[in-house]
């Protein structure tokens, strides 16, 4: 049954405007939400909520959250400045979600997915146990349903403040994955601004397809991690959704306007193979006798004549092939 | 057709020959033929290009993704030369690096998880012989695609365009069906590397495109390829669209013959094709195959009963097999 | 043991907790502490060090290779570092970069193929975040490790030696048990890199060593490490032979455990082990687990009966299981 | 049943020196044959015919030889400057065998290996059909005996002279090599100055293990090739044995004197694991009901004391774990 949004739906914080990073523009964040939170003078990709995430992807009414109760704890008495659970209270008031992930099933132009979104103003969408399990359940109920699975990211990182717990999310929410291949279920991996760390060397790295959006920062080190132990200089354009293109861990950019279309797309050109059941499965294992086939394989060896088409015949039309199939 | 070389006599290839096959190879390198991104949107619907070897960087010189074929996914891969001077300096002129052929790997890989088909374009000169191929292990990614290839769970479909290329052809080039366009040529080294390694000379590329039967017809009669794609007119260069549509029909009547076979006999077969090529004679017997070989391959049939081994017949849901359709693309 | 943190109340960690994590993260790093290849040759025979990735080059950070442990082989993969300033820098401190995950792919591909165990060592910083780290896919990297450590079929035994470095170590720690050198650390972040960050300061890597709960016995508590390895003396520094002895006792102990697991025992246990990992509440039921999470992990197994799932038990006939061997060496 | 060796044993020519290629020393034929072949002055590892190779390698008096009576064919009637019968017929004379490898069974200190041996003075070490059709039935002993596979390459690459059936050998002696991984049967590949081409693009460069012997000239374009076609400077000490390594395509490179131990040891350390056989294969395939594991999952994720050795119970020492195997 549909579960009621428990978070805000909006991420443009209540100031009227918005200075644009890239121009400099000054956007209305009415005009933003408006536009997908895009920059209308240059195209800039804002961040996105949750929410804005849902109404650009997936059909309307078809959202239903799962696993809302998850709640993260401080396992570690964690404390810097200020305890753990401070920030988690205060990321909770400030985004109105229970933490930085939310998953659920939904329809993209008709076709169900299980779909988990980051939102980075949950403390800059960390992973910690929640998010982990979160990505967890999803993965296996795209596995037991059979329904492709992807997840949009937008994370720092590792959430620092449960240390090795945090470490072992990566584990957590790349085992799944494994089963998700067995069972020829495919993910599609969707990196945002910004995509770091922990979630980037987990997941986020392993989709069949990994789509990006513009410019989005994505790395394993943050840059000032990097340059200030290796003191090098980062070259240009380092760890942007483009500089991932051209080194082959990204298989397009897509700006957000064409984000639905081409998921969509995806999902029609890849989709989940139906399951060999019981009998059906058992009579295909069976090596049949080589002997039956060794016919065939010697007509592919030998002339054939030169048409369209092939003119070896179907083996199924011939009584030493292999036996028909239902 | 005139490019058989039943006739000849060890003597070389008689110049009405050499004349043939070196029309075939400047029709195959013909700079209006079609390439592969020229064909697949004229083929297949909503063709999604996907990018990079998840380990170095994307090779333009090898293109590749999902696409429909009468609404049934399949998988898509093929050299893609440039059409004019600048993407052909940006496609390498159609000669992988390894990047390249890992690519590759990852689509076929992407293809047998969900169980569609592939589809492969052969037009290459060959695969990059610089020293950053070799640095990046040009000979192991090639050596590991033909392995790929070689225990893929989907039907492969190999169709040759233009220039069929040595190891860099092949490496995306095992299959269950090889198809050749009438005017494609194969060939395990370019006319011009055989007149210089071979003939000590610039000058005999002619006569070595001859020599080594690069033709359809010579692949044909080799039983290197199955099948020929009549192509319109002057040549494919002389009407893409139409040679599009053979090329298409030919793939659909060879998926619909493979959609037959299970996954076990279809790895079988294609294990049979690739390990059946080649000629010689076994001394003493005087027969071309081992006396003992076919008794060796049941066992090895017996022994591939092992753990591990392989049995989704996915593919064959979503391609219906031959009986399904009618018998008019098919030939005798 | 001080480091116990249940006494914490969310003031922060008190002084001696601090000074207690610090001392074991400086004995983690002590710069006399036997490294992976120090105590290789101490605990098996033959060890055999192979090389490269087989797609870009060989990073000394990672070695391996296979070695026998009383007479059976094992696969063992670790972290490298040096022994002084010359081996540190062509060690890179032991930082590795992504040929070095991939290497270790290699092997653990290989021994999952002739089904051997694989054992490794955890003793790194951190995997290398240069930007040439970045352009070869350092995250892809690791993240490719750990998928494929959770379903490798053979057994894993995981031990962290040294410093445990966030997901440079995990890239080659996910296994079947976790052991831990007693004054070994592990954790997400460096404790230097925590101060700067979360409490901006270069000063408070002490207090984040503490708060982090970085040690050997936090670990073990949390859930992340199965068993603690006592050190001799003042710490595996002072004496090598004496640790070598210890951790292949510990070694010996998990094999002859998990030799008692068939394949897909061994699998469904290690997803559970990764999977079970963290903490959390479930609003409303206030249970620490979903209610619906056994059945759904019930249905999964099922699913799980699909093609190409993994069935191969060779390992546990080369170790024999723990109902083989005297318990001595087995706890409670 | 042994078969006699139908090739000469020698590979020196009956000039009585030889002059190093890296040393320019004179070195006494006899003294090379005496000493693997290596330079008495600086160690450059001069080639070696198969009868020496064997030598060098296999356990005295166990190497049978395997299909000896393949004999090439000229299917296209091939005529450069020269027809390929003549080739062919002045290489057998030359070196006294029928085509460029020589496969067969032997020990290697004691363990009985599969291997298939180069020699290059036979047309360059060129891959044509019977070349193809030997390595392919040596892999497929190998499976069938469950046997290591060894393959010592010398090789120019495919054979031109055999057309496009010269190229199709790369995927014929790759084929079994999947069929090696399935049944967990060990290749290991040893490259030989040279090794170039369609033999180390292909099985050549899929080994196990790869071995390397010092300063061999491996690469996949000849030097003069690439350096035509690229019109580059090619760097120092490219297409070595030690470029390989460093490039990571290569485990190791051994010097001839410890190649026989390297493999004896590589033989012990990765054995060809028994086979499953019927009821107990059945019997593990079956994964059972996970309840009964969950007890065991919660136990790890939970507080152990801290002892040597792992205090977790091992599941069949306990009613809810795993049955016991025999
Ligand atoms: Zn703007
Ligand atoms: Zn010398």
């Amino acid at each position: 049954m549909p579960i009621k949004f428990p978070f805000s739906r909006r991420a443009a914080p209540s100031d009227a405007w918005t200075k644009c990073p890239s121009c400099d523009a000054q956007v209305f964040n009415k005009q933003l939400e408006r536009s997908q939170r895009l920059c209308p003078s240059c195209g800039h990709h804002f961040r996105m909520s949750i929410g804005e995430r849902i109404d650009l992807l997936i059909d309307p009414g078809t959202f239903e959250e799962r696993d809302a109760g998850l709640e993260s704890v401080d396992r570690l008495g964690f404390h810097d400045d200020r305890p753990y659970a401070d920030r988690l209270e205060a990321s909770q008031l400030k985004t109105g979600l229970r933490d930085a992930v939310v998953w659920g099933v939904g329809d993209i132009e008709g076709r169900r997915v299980a779909i988990g979104i980051f939102d980075f103003r949950f403390m800059g969408g960390s992973m910690g146990s929640v998010v982990g399990e979160k990505l967890a359940r999803c993965f296996e109920t795209a596995l037991v349903e059979r329904i492709p699975a992807i997840v949009v990211s937008a994370s720092g990182g590792a959430r620092m403040q449960e240390g090795t717990l945090s470490l072992m999310q990566l584990a957590k929410t790349t085992a799944p994955l494994v089963r998700l291949d067995v069972a020829g279920v495919p993910f599609i991996s969707v990196l945002t601004d910004p995509t770091t760390g922990g979630v980037l060397a987990s997941f986020a790295s392993l989709g069949d397809v990994v789509l990006a959006e513009p410019k989005a920062l994505i790395g394993f080190a943050g840059a000032r991690v990097a340059s200030g132990t290796v003191g090098e200089e980062m070259p240009e354009g380092f760890q942007s959704a483009e500089f991932l293109l051209a080194h082959g861990f990204v298989d397009a950019v897509v700006p957000r306007q064409e984000l639905r279309g081409t998921l969509a797309r995806l999902l029609r050109l890849l989709p989940v193979p139906a399951v060999d059941d019981g009998a059906a499965d058992d009579d295909d294992r069976s090596w049949g006798p080589l002997g039956a086939l060794s016919g065939f394989a010697e007509r592919l060896g030998g002339a054939v004549s030169e048409t369209i088409g092939i003119d070896v015949e179907a083996p199924s039309a011939n009584g030493s092939g292999p036996e028909e199939r239902t | 057709m005139t490019d058989s070389v039943t006739a000849r006599t060890g003597e070389g290839p008689s110049a009405e020959a050499i004349e043939s096959a070196w029309r075939r190879v400047q029709l195959a390198r013909h700079p209006q033929r079609p390439r592969t991104l020229d064909l697949v949107p004229l083929m297949f619907e909503g063709f999604t290009e996907l990018h990079g070897d998840r380990a170095f960087g994307d090779d333009p010189a090898i293109v590749g993704g999902p696409a429909l074929l009468e609404g049934r996914p399949i998988m898509i891969i093929g050299h893609q030369k440039g059409t004019d001077t600048e993407s052909n300096i940006s496609r390498n002129f159609g000669s992988p690096h390894p990047e390249g052929f890992r690519k590759a790997q990852r689509l076929m890989r992407l293809a047998d998880k969900i169980g569609i088909p592939v589809v492969t374009f052969l037009d290459t000169a060959g695969a990059f012989p610089g020293p950053a191929a070799e640095e990046r292990g040009q000979a192991e990614a090639i050596a590991a695609s033909i392995k790929l290839m070689t225990g893929l769970q989907v039907p492969i479909v190999v169709v040759v365009l233009g220039e069929g290329g040595s190891g860099g052809a092949l490496a995306i080039g095992v299959g269950d069906r090889v198809l050749a366009l009438e005017n494609s040529v194969y060939s395990v080294i370019s006319p011009e590397g055989a007149s210089s390694i071979l003939w000590r000379s610039r000058d005999e590329a002619r006569t070595a495109a001859a020599a080594l039967r690069m033709t359809a017809t010579d692949q044909l009669e080799l039983g290197v390829v199955d099948a020929i794609i009549p192509e319109p007119g002057e040549g494919a260069h002389s009407d893409h669209a139409a040679t599009a549509r053979a090329v298409r029909a030919a793939i659909l009547a060879a998926l619909r013959e493979l959609a037959a076979y299970g996954t076990a006999e279809l790895l079988e077969t294609r294990y049979a094709r690739a390990r059946g090529m080649g000629a010689y004679l076994e001394t003493g017997t005087g027969s071309r195959r081992p006396p003992e070989a076919s008794s060796l391959r049941r066992r090895i049939g017996r022994i591939l009963h092992l753990p591990g081994v392989p049995r989704r017949p996915r593919w064959s849901e979503i391609w219906p097999s031959a009986d399904d359709d009618a018998d008019t693309e098919r030939g005798a």
